[in-house]
């Protein structure tokens, strides 16, 4: 019993962050059919310039409860515009390649990153630790949780939901959907598919950065952070569907709870469960669970 | 092939292996491991010219390597043509079985999943301790046919050996893409609905190059094993894989020989960024493969049939 | 002997759309059959019901007395079952003779060598002369995205009928190809076609073509057969003129000839 | 098919040739090739210490400034020039970059190795080279155990240590152990620590433990929710972890966060490299390692006074274990090419340092096993202890090298298993 409530929770807060790290990675694909590799570096680039404007903030000895705005606001800048560079100075140059090449594109997108990275920071870990400590924790059941993680879930819904919202209340997120749908009547009914392109780009960015910027807290920022989250959000969104939010939010909760099951139940197999869940969905669902077959016209 | 062809291709294969033996040592090990790389490329580029693009040809690499040091290390066996055909056919069993799955898929489906399935085998090495875990274990030198050369000129042998094979297999790549069945890869990329109206088996002709591939790669990881004495897990990894896929863009599909001089130039890149700026080497890398698919779309190969162009125009 | 070509109750839904429904056609080999209808009419999903592209929701197909019910596009044209497409299925960044050549080899040899050139003297020039057929010989070492429209339809008819079907399926054979070639395609085609003794369907907007060069038309509407019958009879048939044709048609000049030149339409 | 081919061929060896020019040689200095990770996860808290140690002692060396009794300016009166090498990249490349600093750069030595899997791959390659080579910081106790080296130096002791003293402390400082969980790494280096420390302990307790839950999370993971409460339900007496750099720092946060540090005796086998830094979310009580008597438990000497004061005054920080570990090789390095004399060839210098006893700023080294080529040393641990807000260590128990080091020629699951024959502890 308490092993289920343990595998619930935590099940639930790891899900969340599957969620948070891909949701970027799978809107942009969708959008743009571009598989970022790159963004990993941008939640790497999230997490550092949070961890460091949290840790000037509390050296400036302010209010703590503001250093949540500090720690996303930063993140957000960073993302967008760095976001902003790589989408104007490179891949509206690249657009209308092929998918795989769009890979390589933003892998070496993220080569650059990882070492400007370094370049700026450094390779000393940083900090942002008061965020996490200073919610407290919860006690039931004989186990205890960190209020941070319950927040972080929180999180994850409500970006979940602005992403539904976006997509479906919004006139500009209509548009999206109609150049998800189909990029040449799109252009044909003259949406400006390349505006659309940047700003999806930066909202996939903004995600992904703010993402590592939730993340810093819980753990110490150091290099090559950004390269482990990448095969992990794209397993999620490979089951998911890709192009799929819906999709993504499935399948960060399908392999959260399995991974959460395997670390109580039988952690020799923690390491494969996301490939098993991920081969047994695709080898029944090659398309992933959300996402629409496209069908080829003869 | 034309005799004249052959011939030619035979003296180049000794002009490459002298000049190999005779650069210095670091570079002929270089070159040793570039000559195993470009057959996994080139293995990759088969595929590419079908369309598919396999972010998971580590786990046939890493599967030819580890063949090569149990074979060598807990069997005893050390002849590097048995080492050779055992990887071989390891790989292709391994090969056999996934490529009944993998083939269904296309695009983006196919690298995701054969990354998936290089990164399970990963997994698999890292939880086998007997193996080595992640530190791996180190792979005695080779012999061939009872001649065992010793410590120092086994590099020699498998520079040999490497260079032997790359020609030869090379060859017959290029044979194979003038044929029906290298034309078949085409056809699938270009549209496989009509390769199927037409009565092709599409997932016949997809099969039968996912084998070749793994196969080539495994070759490949045996050439690396043997020549640099160690394997690790990090060969599945899939940055390795993101590694070839960066050397068949670096190169291009026009050729067979397209691979193997990327891996060369590869290798050179990579160890000249590590030396001139061990910070930032990572950096350099990307710069230049953004560089690549910005100015030289069909790789490094369309430098030399813009020359080639160049040069029959003057002369016609 | 059995048809060779038989449908029976043949249906097809997408979701809650009925595409086609209680179809039953049977078609002999020499016929050569025009395929009308309005778009959404019910002709492509029959054609690709035909030729395993899609699968019946119900109903059988036989093929020569055999059912092709589950077999896939590939099993069907080996069972001798061809087809030409809306838009054409090439090898684009091929070259024309590459696509012939390509196509040889699988429809014809049916043997996928390794290391025997595919560019051999002999096959190069038996893949001439059928593009010489079809008239498109010039373009041999073009690469085919970069060739008009007809010149694309006629090479994937010409690939298609490699492998000597006995039944040829013709997807919209002159759709988008400039009128004053319309009839040279089509006489270039038939004249292939007729060469073997393969029972031909052809599906067509334009009554002029199907006037000229069909013995039998099948008329679509709303996923059904409207009517199927000799194609001066089923042209004239009010039902057919309002629902499929869209406007009355005037067969007075042609009645009970075949004679090609002079058919025309009165809109 | 031939003219592509000699072009391309051309062009290739027109990129490669080029590299010759990068040999620079020049007779008077020491060139000394120094691998250490400068990027990726183990930078921050190994490679760069390490690396900060390196520019320190190179630079004391060569301007003779190190305190007695080592004397002398430079390596036998030259002047050593660190040749930088990145680590990543895995034992394939390390490979291809040990043959470019022997051949390309022309070092006298090398100095390096962190990643256990490079240290088993790089000695075969000193070897046939002829290289003197010194692994400055690896765990893997495989190297000498398997192989034979002559050129191969290794001048701290193996990661066993670490876990046979962990194993040995908690037996004797934890009143009524029972059972004990795990939380290590899923790669070699966690799963031989994990390994050494209960196998030891079941020795020490005549067979009787009770392990509750043994994770080995993804290297690298970064989130340990789901271990922790695992780790919560299925509590035991002590919780073992080797994990290391930001593995450590994330386990601490979170744990700490959740109140498993504080309701849980926990080990950290690897734990100094987070005390500067998470030193305030360790609870009292929390016993720490560092993988030898370095850091805080370092042994007074006028060296490791030296050691500590330059290097935090330079660098802002004070030396963790890696950066002992390197001034060690550098050290160890020094001493045996100046007891071999001006002039020497390498096998002098291996005779030299074969079986040499030393005192680093991290206490005495003694070159006594794996014939000569491998250290052991003394292993300490404590439990940390706030006193007005500082930290520092109680309980602290040195155990002596032969206590916690198999003996020469042992292999040490063999001796670990055997009920650890010969082991010396007082």
């Amino acid at each position: 019993m308490k092993q289920l409530l343990a595998i619930l929770v935590d099940g639930s807060v790891y899900a969340s962050w599957l969620f948070i790290i891909s949701a970027g990675l799978t809107l942009i694909y969708g959008v743009m059919r571009i598989l970022n590799m790159s963004h990993g570096s941008f939640y790497a680039l999230g997490a550092y310039s949070g961890a460091a404007m949290v840790g000037w903030y509390f050296s400036t000895g302010s209010v703590p409860w503001f250093s949540f705005v500090a720690l996303i606001a930063a993140a957000l800048v960073a993302g967008i515009s760095v976001g902003l560079l790589v989408e104007r100075g490179l891949l509206r140059f690249m657009y209308g390649r092929d998918e795989v090449v769009m890979i390589l594109v933003t892998y070496g997108v993220l080569l650059i990153m990882e070492d400007a990275i370094k370049l700026i920071w450094g390779v000393e870990p940083y900090f942002a630790y008061q965020p996490y400590t200073l919610l407290g924790r919860t006690k039931f059941a004989g186990l205890s949780f960190a209020n941070y993680d319950f927040m972080l879930i929180g999180v994850s819904i409500l970006i979940g939901l602005a992403l539904w919202y976006g997509l479906n209340r919004t006139r500009n997120g209509k548009l999206l959907r109609v150049v998800i749908h189909d990029r040449e009547i799109a252009s044909a009914l003259g949406i400006n598919v390349a505006r659309i392109f940047t700003i999806t780009f930066l909202i996939g960015a903004g995600i992904g950065s703010l993402a590592g910027a939730l993340t810093a807290p819980g753990l110490s920022v150091v290099p090559g952070m950004g390269i482990e989250v990448i095969v992990l959000a794209f397993a999620v969104v490979v089951i998911g569907g890709l192009g799929s939010i819906t999709g993504a939010l499935v399948g960060a909760l399908i392999v959260g709870m399995a991974r959460a099951a395997a670390v109580h139940l039988y952690p020799d197999v923690e390491l494969f469960v996301i490939y098993a869940v991920m081969g047994l969905v695709l080898a029944f669902r090659p398309q992933g669970l959300f996402a629409v077959a496209n069908a080829r016209k003869i | 092939m034309k005799t004249r062809s052959l011939a030619l291709l035979f003296v180049l294969g000794l002009v490459v292996i002298a000049g190999g033996l005779l650069l210095p040592q670091w570079m002929s090990y270089l070159f040793t491991i570039a000559m195993g790389k470009g057959l996994v490329v080139l293995g990759l580029v088969l595929l590419m010219r079908a369309g598919l693009v396999s972010f998971g040809q580590g786990l046939y690499y890493c599967v030819g390597a580890y063949v090569a040091g149990m074979l060598t290390q807990f069997v005893g066996v050390t002849d590097i043509l048995v080492i050779m055909l055992a990887s071989v056919a390891v790989s292709v069993a391994i090969a056999a079985i996934i490529g009944l799955l993998l083939c269904r898929y296309r695009e983006i489906f196919f690298a995701m999943f054969s990354m998936a399935f290089s990164m399970i085998l990963y997994g698999l090495l890292v939880r086998n301790q007997f193996l080595g875990s992640t530190d791996g274990f180190n792979v005695a030198n080779p012999s061939l046919l009872g001649w065992t050369p010793g410590a120092e000129a086994s590099s020699d042998l498998v520079l040999i050996v490497a260079v032997c094979l790359v020609i030869v297999l090379g060859a017959v790549a290029w044979r194979y893409l003038k044929s029906l069945s290298g034309y078949a890869g085409e056809a699938v990329r270009e549209n496989e609905i009509r390769l199927e109206y037409l009565g092709g088996s599409v997932f016949r002709v997809v099969y039968v190059k996912y084998i070749i591939a793994a196969a080539l790669a495994a070759i490949g990881g045996t050439i690396t094993a043997l020549v640099s004495g160690h394997v690790d897990p990090e060969m599945a990894y899939w940055t390795t894989s993101g590694e070839f896929v960066f050397i068949a863009l670096m190169g291009g599909t026009a050729h067979v020989a397209a691979p193997i001089v990327a891996a060369v130039l590869f290798e050179a890149l990579r160890t000249y960024a590590f030396a001139v700026s061990p910070y930032t080497w990572q950096m350099i890398l990307g710069f230049a493969l953004l560089a690549i698919i910005l100015f030289m779309p069909s790789g490094l190969w369309s430098l030399v049939e813009r020359f080639q162009n160049k040069k029959a125009r003057k002369t016609s | 002997m059995s048809a060779l070509l038989k449908t029976v109750n043949l249906e097809r839904t997408f979701g809650a759309v009925t595409a086609a429904t209680d179809i039953n056609v049977e078609l002999n080999t020499g016929e050569v059959v025009g395929v009308i209808g309005s778009n959404g009419a019910g002709k492509t999903t029959f054609i690709n019901m035909v030729t395993g592209y899609i699968q019946p929701s119900g109903g059988d197909i036989l093929v020569r007395g055999k059912s092709i019910i589950g077999k896939s596009p590939r099993d069907v044209s080996l069972a001798g079952v061809g087809r030409s497409f809306q838009v054409p299925q090439l090898f684009q960044e091929l070259t024309v003779l590459e696509n012939m050549l390509i196509a040889f080899g699988f429809s014809v040899d049916r043997k996928l060598s390794f290391l025997k050139p595919l560019r051999s003297k002999e096959k190069v020039e038996k893949a001439l002369s059928v593009l010489r057929e079809y008239e498109i010989e010039q373009y041999a070492e073009e690469v085919v995205s970069t060739l008009p429209q007809g010149v694309r339809k006629l090479l994937d008819i010409a690939m298609a009928m490699l492998a000597e079907p006995g039944l040829m399926l013709l997807d919209e054979p002159t759709s988008g190809v400039a009128i004053e070639d319309k009839f040279l395609l089509m006489d270039t085609v038939m004249a292939a076609v007729r060469k073997s003794d393969a029972a031909t369907m052809f599906v067509e907007h334009d009554m002029e073509v199907v006037l000229r060069y069909a013995d039998r038309v099948l008329a679509f509407y709303d996923g059904r057969v409207l009517a199927d019958g000799p194609t001066q009879t089923v042209l004239s048939d009010a039902k057919v003129q309002e629902l499929v044709v869209g406007h009355h048609l005037d067969l007075s000049e042609n009645e009970a000839s075949t004679s090609k030149e002079s058919a025309h339409v009165r809109t | 098919m031939k003219r592509p081919l000699l072009t391309a061929a051309t062009v290739a060896c027109a990129m490669t040739t080029g590299a010759m020019s990068l040999n620079v040689y020049a007779n008077e200095e020491y060139k000394l090739g120094l691998v250490t990770f400068l990027s990726g996860a183990a930078s921050g808290p190994f490679g760069i210490p390490a690396k900060n140690a390196a520019d320190l002692v190179i630079d004391a060396i060569n301007d003779g400034t190190l305190p007695a009794p080592i004397e002398g300016k430079g390596i036998d009166g030259r002047m050593i020039t660190p040749v930088y090498v990145d680590e990543a990249g895995g034992a394939t490349k390390q490979t291809s970059e040990f043959r470019n600093l022997v051949e390309r750069d022309g070092v006298d030595a090398v100095v390096g190795y962190i990643s256990s899997g490079d240290c088993l791959a790089i000695p075969a390659v000193a070897e046939e080279l002829k290289m003197l080579t010194v692994l400055f910081d690896c765990g893997t106790p495989r190297v000498f155990e398997e192989a034979d080296y002559e050129y191969v130096f290794r001048t701290h002791s193996t990661a066993s240590m670490d876990n046979i003293g962990a194993a040995r402390y908690v037996h004797e400082n934890v009143p009524d152990l029972e059972s004990v969980a795990g939380i290590n790494q899923n790669y070699s280096w966690g799963h031989d620590s994990w390994r050494d420390f209960t196998e030891t302990l079941k020795v020490l307790r005549g067979g009787d433990l009770e392990i509750t839950t043994e994770q080995f999370p993804k290297l690298f993971a970064g989130q340990y929710g789901a271990e922790i409460s695992a780790l919560q339900v299925n509590s035991a007496d002590v919780i073992h972890t080797s994990f290391w750099g930001g593995d450590t720092d994330a386990f601490v946060l979170q744990a700490a966060a959740r109140g498993l540090l504080a309701d849980n005796q926990v080990i950290f086998t690897a734990g100094e490299t987070a005390l500067n830094s998470l030193g305030d979310h360790l609870p009292d009580g929390a016993i720490i390692g560092a993988r030898g008597p370095f850091g805080p438990f370092a042994p007074e000497s006028e060296l490791n006074t030296w050691f500590q004061t330059e290097f935090t005054e330079r660098f802002g920080t004070p030396p963790t274990f890696p950066a002992y570990h390197m001034a060690h090789a550098l050290i160890g390095l020094k001493l045996a090419q100046d007891k071999a004399g001006v002039g020497a060839s390498t096998e002098e210098v291996i005779t030299a340092f074969e079986g040499l006893e030393f005192d680093g700023p991290g206490g005495r080294v003694e070159m006594s096993r794996g014939k000569g080529h491998q250290a052991a040393t003394e292993m300490v641990y404590g439990r940390l202890k706030r006193v007005d807000g500082e930290i520092t260590f109680t309980d602290i128990t040195r155990y002596p090298a032969d206590c916690v080091n198999p003996p020469e020629g042992a292999e040490t699951v063999e001796w670990i298993k055997a009920g650890m024959p010969g082991a010396e502890c007082n």
